[in-house]
């Protein structure tokens, strides 16, 4: 029998190409570039171009002091602007050995978990956009814009928030957030089916996410990713159940793991997310615990002599924050062990194989916010 | 036959000769180069307020009543931008692009029938003719994007040319099911066919599926969602058009909206009567060939809302399943389905209310 | 495994033979540092034996640290240094190993991409922020800085008059 | 037959995303019923009372203020944008001289909206203002003094 794919392919000459994706690009959701190396459409090669807006934040940390710093964070991965807020709050309050209030646990707790929602819808409205399916984005939007309010009218921000401090919160929660809670918990119960019916169930969406992408289990560890990246692999590498935070181990709700690894998956793990945390709302919302909103610090901190590391999970991953403290009122050394960065690592293998449509898939559903990334 | 006399275009042109016979002709030209511009803009401005109230947004609506003016303005903010050429650019071939884009656009308009009064020229294989001249558009976006040498543009104009081939022979098939059912290639023929009733519900289950198969590649060929990966705007910026700006930007911009007319004006023509009233019920009112507008503009303009819908709903196919669904889905249903078709001809068991009704 | 019978496991490779000092120097390479306050069990090793050392800990079946979850640069003054956090998906411990290089003017260390690849843009941060070059990495380059960018940023002893305002 | 099943999951599943989108175009077109859009200067937004849009300093009716220039607030913002220009004058009372601010200088284009000046006021002289129409065209009106010319500080304040 004749070797007829072979025959062919050896007459025709092929030569691969580079290709900059970024970083003005739609599908990079900001200042990424990859600079891909392809094949006819197959992306062969994935080089990351970075540093687009590196602001050395590791770097301005060194020079602030530990109250200061919590508004860079913010600056970091925008969309879990709280969460990352609450990391470094979390690690000085550890380091001086404060135990603060379950009011404001429970007040973390909550604005983390409508910033993870607020995220993820954002995700989700992007998600849509980048395989073309445009009105996602708006319906998305049109939701996360309660969240925007919940928070504004507590925080006084709709995004950089800078709402935690190291021993409590900025303010005491705004009379009305629990009500607006509560609405906001109604209206996402009805839309998040529709969510489904719009997108996850359409045809053209099954087929372009399905098989997409696959990341193994062991290549997750190995490469590095968190969050709902490696649950979409099958990976329990939820912070929130591993070491748990502020009101995390009070409240019941299940870790959204998929086995499937691919990019299907990944969009599932972060569908049931949002469920899990309008549970987690739907707990604590009504059993908000009286006490101080701050707990007595002094104005100037300054860490004992060594290292502390805190974890967190925020909506893309596992946040780490890593400060060395040699006892002045700067940090000696601060590191940030972003998720974006992390996962980004994975994308570079993850993408090989697969055609530029899918490689916008993918990383839709990595989901990558750049300063978070560059830092 | 009477009908051709029908066409005051060519009463116009049969009256006069000489010089008067050119400018007629120029005049006639003129009418559809205005009609082409203004059915352009307003397509534009429906896409974008359909679109608007599928967003749950308003759409443009601040430039005069109901924002009718806003397409106009922004044709004239495009007429007055700087056109800039990439240095390493093919000039003549990116220049050509966007010429053969519109002229065939415009081409495949000439022998659309607005009414049995409005038409611009009926050729005897009218329906053909839109097949084969609807294909040279893609020549133009070859031709702008190998000339603005951009790997972008290039992409998205090598899926153009493998979306527009595979889609050609479905369109093809579900045409010539109509075809079967008319027993002429002449536009006014295949609408005059309709009279009694229209081939979507005479030919039923197989004018249904041709219907639906046209449809689907009619999107295709248009390149809108779901099938615009030449565009693609998240994976190729703008695709084909990147490099263009100004008024080639328009043209390109235009020529995809009479494109999408094209495609809507076809649909309503063959399956839904075209300017033929529903069950007859302008038929006695003067000023015929008004209401034969007014009925063709108006499946026209639902057929062109059922491609919005599908715009703003569902994503966007990659590109090797846009071939699968051409190669194993709809050529293979449509290649049955002509020969059911002309099997239901021969034996007629066509759904005809005329005979039904005994008028 | 606890904190207590990791020190005991890892602390007993220093009788291997791979791990043996030569005649004169500290007694033992691998060092515990229990001095610093730290969360995870906190271990030095000289850099010519860090890949040895790392590759066993991913290796040994009682540890298996699987997942490098971070890697930070450090400028220890008159060394550079990185710390090393791993993690066992499977046995649930973490440790940090902690590494400095010889000097300041040509820090080598060897490269970790190849156990774990989560080390590969860790790796080039490093190299962009702090100089200290990995042997074997495959692709080192500047990755936030523009490749002829002078100096490294997050040593400690980086002056830019214009970018660092000192309160 | 399972071809056929295939398409006919295909056209439902579509069909479904079609209703969702119709079920909001249609209350929309005829009612504007789902739409969202706040047509902004017509419609104005809606401000939250702790919105951060400022910082500016109280003054009452007589054109005092509370600030008595201790510069907490210039030592706790990361960014340095509050700077304090203080003068020594004598107090129109008891004669002594003593410090008191002379300008406070606030630049809005640095500020980041952290709220850590509000935290360490002592004295609780500045706070935020919900204005919004930060927007400029010269980035010099971004620095503003925020003590008002002429005012002073409110008797009692210090103690």
């Amino acid at each position: 029998m004749i070797d007829l794919k072979n025959s062919v392919q050896s007459d025709i000459k092929t030569q691969e190409y580079f290709l900059n994706m970024g970083p003005q690009h739609p599908a990079t959701h900001g200042v990424l570039r990859l600079i891909l190396k392809l094949d006819g459409e197959t992306v062969v090669g994935i080089e990351p171009d970075l540093g687009f807006i590196h602001r050395g934040i590791e770097k301005m940390c060194e020079y602030d002091t530990y109250r200061q710093i919590i508004h860079l964070t913010d600056r970091m991965d925008y969309l879990s602007s709280h969460i990352n807020n609450e990391a470094v709050a979390l690690a000085v309050e550890k380091a001086l050995e404060v135990e603060v209030s379950d009011r404001i646990k429970v007040i973390r707790t909550m604005m983390d978990e409508l910033t993870r929602i607020a995220s993820h819808l954002l995700w989700w409205g992007v998600m849509g956009m980048d395989i073309g399916a445009l009105t996602t984005f708006m319906y998305a939007f049109r939701d996360r814009e309660m969240i925007n309010e919940i928070m504004e009218e507590t925080t006084g921000a709709r995004l950089t928030m800078s709402y935690n401090i190291p021993g409590g919160v900025m303010f005491d929660l705004h009379p009305g957030f629990p009500k607006r809670v509560k609405e906001f918990i109604k209206h996402m119960r009805q839309v998040l089916p529709e969510y489904d019916r719009l997108l996850t169930g359409n045809i053209i969406f099954q087929k372009r996410m399905k098989g997409v992408g696959i990341l193994k289990k062991e290549d997750a560890l190995n490469w590095g990713a968190t969050g709902p990246v490696a649950r979409g692999s099958g990976l329990h590498t939820d912070i929130r159940k591993r070491f748990p935070y502020s009101a995390y181990d009070r409240v019941e709700f299940e870790e959204a793991v998929e086995e499937g690894g691919d990019n299907l998956a990944r969009y599932q793990v972060r569908m049931r997310e949002m469920y899990e945390s309008l549970d987690i709302l739907e707990q604590l919302v009504d059993n908000i615990p009286e006490g101080p909103y701050q707990m007595p610090m002094r104005n100037l901190i300054k860490l004992p002599k060594g290292e502390f590391y805190q974890r967190v999970e925020t909506a893309r991953g596992e946040l780490g924050v890593f400060i060395v403290s040699d006892g002045k009122k700067n940090p000696y050394r601060v590191k940030f062990r972003s998720p974006g960065f992390s996962n980004l690592n994975a994308l570079l293998k993850v993408g090989l194989g697969w055609k530029i449509a899918d490689l916008v898939a993918i990383m839709s559903t990595f989901d990558f916010v750049i300063p978070d990334i560059d830092r | 036959m009477i009908l051709s006399n029908a066409n005051i275009f060519s009463q116009w042109l049969e009256s006069t000769s000489g010089l008067g016979y050119v400018l007629v002709l120029i005049l006639i030209a003129a009418l559809y180069l205005g009609f082409f511009a203004v059915a352009g803009l307003m397509l534009v401005l429906m896409e974008r307020r359909v679109a608007g109230f599928f967003q749950l947004r308003l759409g443009p609506n601040r430039v005069g009543p109901w924002g009718l003016f806003q397409t106009i303005a922004d044709a004239l903010k495009l007429v007055s931008k700087e056109i800039f050429i990439p240095k390493q650019a093919d000039k003549f071939l990116y220049k050509a692009g966007y010429y053969i884009v519109i002229i065939a656009a415009l081409i495949g308009i000439g022998v659309i029938p607005f009414s049995r009064q409005i038409q611009g020229f009926d050729i005897n294989v009218g329906i053909f003719f839109i097949t084969a001249v609807s294909s040279v558009g893609v020549l133009g976006i070859l031709f702008g994007a190998w000339g603005s040498r951009n790997k972008y543009s290039l992409i998205g104009a090598m899926r153009s040319g493998l979306q527009m081939v595979s889609y050609e022979l479905s369109a093809g098939f579900a045409v010539v099911t109509v075809v079967l059912m008319a027993g002429s290639l002449k536009m006014t023929e295949i609408v005059e066919a309709q009279q009694s009733t229209w081939f979507l519900f005479k030919g039923h289950l197989p004018a249904i599926i041709a219907f639906m198969i046209f449809i689907i590649a009619g999107t295709a060929e248009s390149n809108r969602v779901p099938f615009d990966l030449v565009e693609g705007e998240s994976e190729l910026g703008a695709g084909f058009h990147t490099e263009y700006s100004g008024m080639g930007f328009a043209y390109f911009f235009l020529a995809e909206f009479i494109n999408m007319f094209i495609i809507a004006a076809l649909t309503s023509t063959l399956f839904l009567g075209g300017w033929l009233a529903p069950f007859g019920i302008t038929d006695g009112l003067p000023a015929q060939w008004f209401w034969g507008m007014f009925w063709f503009f108006l499946k026209t303009g639902v057929i062109i809302f059922l491609l919005m819908w599908f715009r703003w709903t569902f994503p966007r196919l990659r590109i090797d399943q846009l071939l699968t669904l051409e190669w194993k889905y709809l050529l293979p249903v449509g290649l049955v389905n002509t020969v059911v078709m002309a099997l239901f001809v021969w034996k007629d068991w066509l759904i005809d209310l005329g005979k039904i009704f005994g008028s | 495994m606890t904190n207590e019978e990791l020190i005991n496991y890892i602390s007993a490779w220093n009788q291997d033979a791979e791990f043996q000092l030569p005649a004169t120097g500290e007694n033992q390479l691998i060092g515990i540092l229990e001095d610093i306050p730290s969360p995870f069990l906190n271990i030095e090793i000289p850099a010519s034996h860090l890949k040895t050392f790392l590759q066993r800990l991913k290796e040994d079946p009682e540890l298996d640290f699987d997942v490098l979850f971070n890697m930070a640069g450090m400028d220890w003054g008159k060394t550079l240094g990185v710390i090393y956090f791993l993690e066992s998906y499977t046995k649930k411990h973490a440790i940090t190993v902690s590494v400095q290089s010889e000097d300041r003017e040509n820090p080598l260390l060897p490269t970790v991409s190849d156990l774990w690849f989560a080390a590969h843009l860790h790796e080039c941060e490093i190299y962009d922020m702090f100089g200290i070059r990995f042997e074997g990495h495959n692709g080192l380059k500047r990755l936030f800085l523009t490749p002829d960018f002078e100096g490294f940023p997050l040593r400690k002893d980086y002056e830019d008059d214009y970018m660092i305002i000192r309160k | 037959m399972n071809y056929f099943k295939k398409i006919a999951i295909a056209i439902k599943t579509l069909l479904q995303g079609m209703s969702v989108t119709g079920h909001y175009f249609f209350p929309n077109i005829l009612k504007r019923k789902y739409v969202i859009t706040r047509q902004y200067p017509d419609e104005p937004p809606v401000v939250f009372e702790r919105f951060k849009g400022e910082v500016v300093m109280w003054h009452n009716e007589n054109n005092e203020h509370r600030c008595t220039g201790c510069q907490a607030c210039e030592i706790a913002c990361p960014n340095g944008s509050i700077e304090i220009i203080w003068k020594r004058e004598p107090d129109p009372e008891t004669g002594k001289r003593k410090k008191m601010i002379d300008k406070h200088i606030y630049h809005l284009g640095m500020c980041t909206s952290c709220s850590l000046c509000i935290q360490a006021c002592p004295t609780n002289a500045i706070m935020w203002s919900t204005n919004f129409h930060a927007a400029t065209y010269d980035r010099s009106t971004l620095t503003k003094v925020l003590n008002r010319p002429g005012s002073k500080l409110m008797a009692g304040v210090e103690e």
